[in-house]
């Protein structure tokens, strides 16, 4: 297991060594030049020249990306082009509420799914699986912009239950996850239904092997069959899915921060890739893929610690 | 007769442990050794069967024998090729078939019965006149009418799977053939259907069969010699008359006297091993039996005994082979 | 505005706070509240300005302005009081070189502050220039920031909090990508602040934040013109609307440069072929007016009407393309991703096909957009044929005029429309001091820009700002708001 | 000798697209208290079913169109859901067919020993030494630290006797193994073998065992069912059955093990013929398209003839034993 | 009519939910195929006077911010959306099919470099793939395609290479390997026909995704050229003017809804049909 664990980790870093480098290369090839974008119309040429200069764009991809790496390894993520400030301000002053986004729609995903792929497949061919079964799928369907536009209309205008805009008052919780309830929810949803359709066809695997049949064989209650000795194994592909999917669901956090106007990791890429603002959006990525690579891996390892079968994949 | 197949000193290893465990074990315990100096000679024509406890490492036999894993040291020949020093499998593989021990599991699941018999054919290119013709008359040796061409593997029965597998490898009408198991879970109406026919075919061509079994009952019927392996080594091998009537080595006779017999009025002497089988990497030393061997003296925990000739023919791996009068006393 | 609340919404996150890096509106939102100025703009209907920092303040030579600063204004956080001093450093550090400041150009042609005294000074320029008064002083370019807490800080303010501030209010933290959060400044000398808290809070997309405003987490923002048209008359409860004409300026620019459009009939056809009218209809509501130039009404050099009528005039440009030789003309037009500049493609889109003109659409995101005419990013300045830009503008109109010189071809002229009249009367009028002299050199130079075939004036659009009623807004006369004067009903 | 269970005329249908595929066919058995009975048969005719059928863990497309199972006097197919999980483990307990697949994977052995033991009293560490000492007595060495152990750090011998352990561990009234030796070697098929013997005679429990290995029910059980195509067709106590038998497919079957000819043969014996399609199986006798003594009566359905006290076969042919 | 019984077809319509998929596939296909003939307006023709019309006798579904009817937009985007659908989700799966039966089967380096390849595509937040994809192309149905196929192979990929792993040592692969069978044979006659089943039901699945994410880009404005009316641009118009309009949000996410209902329980149902052991259940 500690093996395994090393080897990922070694893994997770060579995939974020060469995606963030691919990126770099691909940045540097956009069209769209940094210092007309973001210095503004009144700039002079030599002021752009300057600024050319002193973030090293005249310099080859390869020195860029040797001295990017450099710089990284030191400890400094650069400076935004922007803002005359460390990027590591902005990326780690939005990475929190990015992470507490994701694990939001991950408990709303998690929880609400594998409850209604249980609970589906443990009333196969009724009427409220038919129904469970529709609604996941519609679920999937709902673009999360669309998803968090209503929501917001619905509970923040309509109902006044939740706050429209921004992540809450620093340094208190219940106001954090207030503000967090619907942005999460909106991200969550489509997940919601992916994760119980998953949850449900490997429910249904499960409770067809034969270990189901030697648990009932032996009396256990229905509750402890189905919700411990079938869920179980049942969750696993799950785990894996959403460990995968934090990806899309950092994509979906660019809709709901702008929805929501929160602050994170989603909207500081977009607006700086189409500001570009390259040191924002290489730090930014960095920190996401990071993040990517951490959740992935975090899954697999507890894919193996709750499936003591799990070896590596061979 | 000349030997068709023999091996020397063949050793395969897996490997054993996985993770932190494998980091930190020694060498040698990182790896097991499923087959440990296996030295044997199948003749033309005749019938060596193996037996031994489940996990002695027979089936690893088998592949080893046609590459399917990779040896760890030794010699293969095959009718005077090495085996062993990458062959052209392609031109070997045409000539030594293999049955599994899975019937229904060793046959591509998407295929027609039809095409599942004329695949060594396809394989090496061999152009047919009338493909279902062919496929018919390969049928029809194995006892399955041609209303089988169009099934897949999952309508099959246990039985009649094991009976295209039979087919298929025999349609080339190879020099060798290795059969894993191929009684195993059938019962004793089917199990008496697929030797027979395997018994005329082997009448017909003069083909050299490895057959692999725990089914003692039949060995009198279809073996001429049977080698006994236990922890991956060859522990007794003999004609068979001899070892069903007097087994030499302790293992066999526990072997071969634990075997249920259909009548309810037998009397039954039996040699209780005690114990479990050791793990392959954590082989006792000296003889490998002696912690289960009822009849095993000191020096056996420190010497390990090899395959000498033993005195009612066959050889046995034991310092203090059974004997007649042993027997009886 | 509970509880001495106030809460506007921002639609950008401004940069920070030192004018050297400031690069538009956004920035003024915030330096308004915290920092002041000689003078102020006067919130209303008509471009004027008041005195704020300076007692007096006049234009003793075209080329010199002499002020006095009233005594006793204070810096916050004990760095004293407001000196000319500090006004010399905060206005000459922009013609720093290595200063890089972002907003110099505003500056014109001014030199150096001459210091006389504690509370007195002369601003000199080299030569006259005219939006001084109008761009420099009450905007970004204005804004005093104290000597003493910013040489302490290294020159550049570059510290989480501003060391010193003077305005109404001060900030208390900066949620990065989220909102500045200002309070009341306790040092500030004049009257005290309405508002207890100030929040600029960061909302980008419109339509949230109008959502923010009907759920009561913003007090003031603006809105799209669908909003308005929908509102009209009967904003919601407790709401008000207020609209304003803008002074941005959109237009669909025509690369004159392109082989395509050598022949002048062409150029002209495609001009007739543009429907103001359904553009500002489709896109703008009707809420907006159609433009005669680049220069917004109320301001020096705006014109009363256009040469080539806001209408359509499909046959007149299918004859131009007879005459041209040309049967089916196909052309591109490179739009910004904004539902506005879309809209206003479909429309031309649609409507250009009555005169025998294909259109396509080719829609960039911002970072792509906004390099497509600049020559130092590769070869696309060249292939340009029509694009829809929105200019942003300051009361002088010096500032539209700048980005069509021949000298910003390959930056900003993406047009490529050059002439000699043009550069020199742009030239001139920054330093004529004369209103009416200048008023006919800016209307020139539109007529000259119109004549060359390259441009067709869409609006300039609105500024509609929805509001809580529990509070008095205060915006400049094209609706942006100047927080600092906002006050509770 | 009162009956532990009793099957009387069950049969089950399995719903498939080529129609009902009758699995069993009139099956009546009787497991008297303490004693062990046999069931062998071809593979498919059914011994499986019949399991899953008194624990009424039968697949969703069964059905039982008729009869009864009883267990000590109770109706299983009456019984409510409530009262049939009471019963299972407890009353009646089984191992089945596969071991490799019959343990949940991601539990550990302990875990799932403790699970099953949720009625009894007792701390968890009682109800894991209890498990432990069940271990011990089925021959695992070092039973404690087995506890710990997941499914697939068994080999396979030792992963069938956890779940005889398991079994066993219930004290039920009746066990039920279904072939729990079929993929061991010789060796390990009679230490199990003994071990079932020495738990019956401790727990005094009644035992059904399932198995092909003729050899092996000769060697347990003191009665035997043979089993054809869904059909019970002959019953009695072991040495008449395997020494006497009634029925012909029994005859055939017995003739067919090469562990009866001591002399070797090139050909090995066999049934001709195959089995019955069981979705549309003959009239009458099942067996007759494969029987060589099959006659116009065998159109009809033969009756059960009692051969000899216990011992009966289902066939018109059968002839009582005089014995 | 047994034999028909037997085959996939009929099975399918055997079952209750795959005809219901089956019946709102048909419903998208037709209604795409003949989107000209019975829409009841040229989907792009302007009318500023009927702009955000509700929805009435003449628009089915109201008119959107141009006067343009929303229902005949629909239903010429369908077209597009299964075009762009179908497209990407064969060119991504086809890419994702034989690199991951590749590193499945392949030594042990290639799957390593392989697996480390999609780990390292997925890695990438979709979006911001699209936005710098999008920087780089023309706009357009090609764009999106390119963005989806580069998203998504990787998915399939790790897919596929999990069945050929599984497949690998299966016992019918080493028979294969013992008659002599070369590589190739093995991997395109043995291995792919067994891998298929559970691809098509990922792609299934993964139809209506696409159609997301092609929404998605509409809503950051890197999407289809504007004024094609493909879903994602509706559900974008209908963002855009949620508070004049709420119906267009509903009325284009009902046809996404749809097809996603359709593709899915279409997908489900066929894999219930192709693995026998589900099938035997039933
Ligand atoms: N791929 C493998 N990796 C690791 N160990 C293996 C592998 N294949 C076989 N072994 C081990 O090698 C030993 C011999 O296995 P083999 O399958 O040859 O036994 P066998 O004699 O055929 O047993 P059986 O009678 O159960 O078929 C066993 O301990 C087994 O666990
Ligand atoms: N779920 C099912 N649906 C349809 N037919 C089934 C089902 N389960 C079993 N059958 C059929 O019912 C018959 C009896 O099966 P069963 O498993 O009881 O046989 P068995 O005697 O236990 O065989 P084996 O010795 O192979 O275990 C077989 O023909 C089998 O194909
Ligand atoms: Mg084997
Ligand atoms: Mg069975």
């Amino acid at each position: 297991m500690l093996r395994y664990t090393f080897q990922r980790i070694v893994l997770a870093l060579a995939i974020v060594f060469f995606a963030i480098s691919a990126l770099y290369t691909v940045m540097i090839t956009l069209p769209g030049d940094p210092t007309t974008v973001l210095l503004g119309p009144r700039a002079t040429a030599e002021i752009r020249a300057d600024f050319r200069e002193r973030m090293g764009l005249d310099n080859p991809i390869h020195v860029q990306i040797a001295h990017f790496w450099g710089r990284i390894l030191s400890g400094d993520m650069g400076t935004d082009f922007n803002r005359n400030r460390p990027v590591a301000d902005s990326v780690f002053s939005a990475l929190p509420h990015t992470v507490a986004l994701v694990f939001g729609a991950i408990f709303w995903s998690a929880s609400l799914g594998i409850l209604l792929g249980a609970f589906s497949a443990d009333n196969r061919g009724s009427w409220l699986d038919r129904i469970s079964g529709v609604l996941s799928v519609a679920f999937i369907a709902a673009p999360s912009f669309v998803v968090a536009l209503y929501s917001l209309l619905v509970f923040s205008v309509w109902l006044r239950w939740f706050p429209t805009i921004g992540a809450g008052e620093p340094g208190d919780i219940m106001s954090r996850l207030y503000h967090l309830a619907l942005p999460s929810f909106a991200i969550g949803l489509a997940w919601v239904g992916y994760v119980a359709r998953i949850v449900r066809a490997s429910m249904l695997e499960a409770l067809g092997e034969n270990y189901i049949r030697t648990a009932r064989a032996f009396g256990l209650p229905r509750r402890t069959v189905i919700y411990n000795y079938a869920l179980r194994v049942a969750i696993l592909p799950a785990v894996q899915v959403l460990g995968v999917g934090i990806g899309g669901m950092l994509s979906s956090a660019v809709f709901a921060e702008i929805v929501f106007s929160r602050p994170g990791l989603g909207s500081l890429i977009y607006d700086s890739v189409s500001g570009r603002n390259y040191p924002v959006v290489m730090g930014a990525m960095l920190v996401a893929i990071g993040f990517f690579v951490t959740c992935a891996l975090i899954a697999d390892l507890i894919n193996a610690a709750l499936d003591p079968r799990h070896r590596s994949q061979r | 007769m000349t030997a068709l197949l023999s091996l020397r000193d063949v050793v395969v290893e897996f490997p054993a442990l996985r993770g932190l465990k494998a980091l930190l074990a020694p060498p040698e315990k990182r790896r097991v050794r499923a087959l440990d100096g296996i030295s044997l000679d199948v003749l033309a024509g005749e019938t060596l069967a193996v037996v031994g406890e489940s996990g002695s490492g027979k089936t690893t036999l088998a592949r080893a024998i046609n590459g399917l894993v990779p040896l760890a040291g030794g010699q293969v020949s095959f009718d005077g090729m090495a085996l062993d020093e990458s062959p052209d499998w392609h031109a070997v593989r045409r000539r030594v078939a293999m049955m599994f021990q899975d019937p229904v599991g060793s046959l591509s699941p998407r295929k027609t019965v039809r095409d599942l018999v004329l695949e060594p054919f396809a394989i090496h290119g061999i152009r047919l006149q009338n493909r279902r013709d062919k496929a018919v008359e390969l049928l029809a040796d194995a006892g399955l009418g041609p209303d089988f061409l169009h099934r897949y593997p999952h309508q099959l029965s246990g039985g009649q799977a094991r009976r295209v597998g039979v087919a298929r490898a025999l349609a080339l009408t190879p020099a060798l053939v290795l059969a894993d198991e191929p009684t195993a879970g059938l019962d004793v109406s089917v199990q008496g259907e697929i030797l027979n026919l395997m018994n005329r075919i082997k009448a017909e061509h003069g083909l050299t069969t490895l057959i692999i079994t725990h089914n003692l009952n039949i060995l009198r019927h279809i073996a001429d010699r049977i080698a006994v392996m236990y922890l991956g080594r060859i522990v007794e091998i003999g004609p068979v008359e001899r070892l069903l009537s007097d087994p030499a080595h302790p293992y066999t006779r526990a072997l071969m006297a634990a075997n249920p017999e259909p009548d309810p009025t037998a009397r039954r002497e039996r040699i209780v091993l005690k114990g479990e089988t050791p793990a392959l990497n954590a082989r006792p030393p000296g003889c490998e039996f002696h912690p289960r061997c009822p009849v095993a003296r000191p020096d056996c925990a420190s010497r390990a005994p090899v395959l000498e000739p033993a005195t009612t023919g066959g050889r046995v791996a034991c310092h203090y082979p059974l004997t007649k009068e042993t027997l009886s006393a | 505005a509970d509880g001495g609340r106030l809460n506007v919404r921002a639609y950008l996150e401004p940069d920070d706070y030192d004018p050297l890096d400031a690069s538009g509106f956004l920035e003024e939102l915030l330096y308004g509240c915290i920092y002041r100025k000689l003078i102020q703009y006067v919130p209303g209907d008509q471009w004027d300005w008041q005195l704020d920092l300076a007692e007096s303040i006049e234009q003793s030579s075209p080329t010199t302005i002499a002020f006095t600063l009233k005594p006793g204004q204070m810096w916050s956080d004990g760095f004293g009081e407001i000196t000319a001093e500090d006004v010399k450093f905060s206005l000459e550090r922009h013609m720093v070189d290595e200063n890089n400041s972002r907003i110099r150009p505003d500056l014109g042609t001014f030199t150096h502050v001459e210091v006389t005294g504690t509370h007195s000074g002369i601003i000199h320029m080299e030569r006259p220039f005219a939006p001084i008064w109008t761009i420099a002083l009450p905007y970004l370019a204005g804004t005093i920031i104290c000597k003493e807490a910013v040489e302490a800080a290294g020159g550049k303010i570059t510290t989480a909090i501003p060391p010193a501030v003077c305005g109404p209010y001060r900030v208390v933290e900066h949620r990065l990508g989220e909102r500045w959060v200002l309070e009341r400044n306790p040092d500030f000398s004049g009257e005290p602040a309405d508002f207890e808290r100030v929040d600029l809070v960061v909302i980008v997309d419109e339509s949230a934040a109008e959502i923010a405003k009907e759920a009561g987490d913003v007090d003031f923002t603006s809105i799209g013109p669908a909003s308005v048209a929908r509102l009209g008359d009967n904003p919601p409860d407790g709401s008000r609307l207020q609209v304003h004409p803008a002074l941005f300026y959109h237009w669909v620019g025509l690369n004159v440069q392109n082989p395509k459009f050598a022949d002048e009939r062409v150029r002209m056809a495609i001009m007739h072929a543009i429907d103001v009218p359904s553009i500002v209809q489709a896109a703008f509501f009707d809420v907006a007016e159609p433009a005669t130039g680049i220069i917004a009404p109320g301001l020096i050099g705006h014109r009363p009407e256009t040469i080539i009528p806001p209408q359509a005039d499909f046959a007149r440009a299918r004859a131009l393309l007879d005459e041209a030789g040309i049967d089916r003309l196909e052309i591109n037009i490179d739009v910004l991703n904004t539902v506005i500049h879309t809209t206003a493609a479909q429309v031309m889109q649609a409507t250009m096909a009555q005169a025998g003109i294909d259109l396509s659409i080719s829609v960039h995101e911002s970072g792509s957009f906004w390099s497509l005419g600049v020559a130092a990013d590769g070869e696309r300045w060249q292939d340009l044929e029509l694009t829809i830009k929105r200019f942003s503008m300051t009361p002088d109109p010096y500032y539209a005029t700048a980005w069509f010189v021949t000298e910003q071809i390959g930056d900003w002229n993406w047009e490529q429309f050059s002439n000699e009249e043009f550069d020199r009367l742009h030239d001139e009028a920054l330093s004529e001091t004369d209103p009416a002299q200048r008023d006919e050199m800016y209307r020139r130079m539109q007529d000259l820009m119109e004549e060359s075939g390259g441009y067709r004036f869409i609006t300039h659009g609105v500024t509609a700002n929805l509001f809580a009623d529990s509070i008095v807004p205060a915006t400049r006369p094209d609706g942006l708001p100047l927080v600092q004067f906002f006050r509770r009903a | 000798m009162s009956e532990a269970l009793k099957v009387e005329d069950l049969s089950v249908h399995y719903d498939t697209r080529e129609g009902a595929l009758q699995a069993l066919r009139d099956v009546s058995i009787t497991v008297p208290e303490g004693g062990i009975v046999g069931v062998v048969g071809e593979s498919g005719c059914g011994k499986s079913t019949l399991i899953n059928a008194l624990l009424q863990l039968l697949p969703e497309n069964a059905t039982i169109p008729a009869g009864r199972i009883t267990l000590q006097g109770e109706d299983v197919t009456r019984a409510g859901t409530r009262r049939l999980r009471q019963m299972r483990g407890q009353e009646i307990s089984v191992v089945f067919q596969d071991p490799m697949t019959s343990l949940n994977p991601v539990l550990s052995i302990g875990r799932q020993m403790r699970d099953i033991q949720y009625r009894q009293q007792g701390s968890r560490a009682a109800k894991d030494s209890r498990s432990a000492a069940m271990l011990g007595r089925v021959g695992i060495p070092d039973p404690v630290g087995k506890l710990a152990a997941y499914p697939h750090e068994l080999s396979g011998g030792m992963r069938q006797r956890v779940a005889i352990a398991m079994a066993a561990l219930m004290r039920p009234r009746v066990l039920i193994a279904d072939e729990p030796t079929t993929a061991l070697d010789a060796t390990l098929e009679v230490q199990i073998i003994e071990l079932l013997k020495e738990l019956q005679q401790e727990i005094g429990c009644a035992i059904l065992f399932i198995s092909h290995h003729l050899g092996v029910i000769a060697e347990l059980c003191d009665r035997v069912v043979v089993m054809y195509a869904g059909v019970a067709v002959e019953e009695g106590p072991v040495a008449d059955v395997f020494l006497r038998p009634g029925h012909p497919y029994t005859i055939k079957l017995i003739e067919c093990d090469p562990g009866k000819l001591k002399e070797k043969v090139t050909d090995l014996p066999s049934i001709p013929g195959s089995l019955p399609d069981l979705t549309d199986p003959p009239a009458g006798c099942i067996f007759r398209p494969r029987c060589d003594r099959a006659t116009e009566i065998c159109a009809t359905p033969p009756p059960r003839k009692g051969l000899n006290g216990a011992h009966w076969a289902a066939c018109h042919h059968a002839k009582v034993d005089k014995a | 009519m047994s034999a028909f019984r037997h085959t996939l077809m009929g099975r399918l319509l055997a079952d209750p939910l795959a005809v219901f998929a089956m019946a709102i596939i048909a419903l998208l296909v037709v209604s795409a195929l003949l989107a000209d003939v019975i829409a009841p307006h040229d989907p792009s023709a302007m009318n500023l006077a009927d702009r955000f019309a509700s929805p009435s006798a003449t628009y089915w579904m109201g008119t959107d911010n141009l006067g343009r009817d929303t229902f005949s937009r629909l239903l010429q985007g369908g077209r597009i959306a299964l075009y762009v659908a179908l497209t990407a989700v064969s060119i991504a799966g086809l890419i994702g099919l034989i690199l991951g039966m590749l590193a499945g089967f392949g030594p042990r380096w290639l799957d390593n470099a392989l697996l480390f390849f999609f780990d390292t595509l997925r890695a990438y937040p979709t979006i911001i793939l699209a936005l710098a994809l999008a920087a780089l192309m023309p706009r357009g149905l090609g764009t999106v395609i390119i963005v989806v196929v580069i998203t998504s192979f990787a998915e399939y990929g790790r897919v596929v290479r999990t069945q050929t792993l599984s497949l690998k040592n299966a016992e019918f692969i080493l028979a294969e390997r013992a008659m002599g069978a070369s590589f190739a044979r093995i991997v395109f006659h043995h291995i792919l026909p067994n891998v298929l089943g559970p691809f098509f039901i990922l792609a299934a699945m993964n139809l209506p995704v696409v159609i997301t994410i092609e929404a998605g880009m509409s809503f950051l404005g890197i999407g289809v050229p504007p004024g094609t009316p493909s879903w994602g641009a509706t559900l974008k118009d209908g963002f855009d003017y949620i508070r004049t309009t709420p119906w267009i949000l509903l009325s284009g996410g009902l046809p996404l809804i749809l097809a996603t209902l359709g593709f899915t329980f279409l997908g489900e149902a066929l894999r219930d049909q192709l693995d026998p052991r589900l099938r035997k259940t039933r």
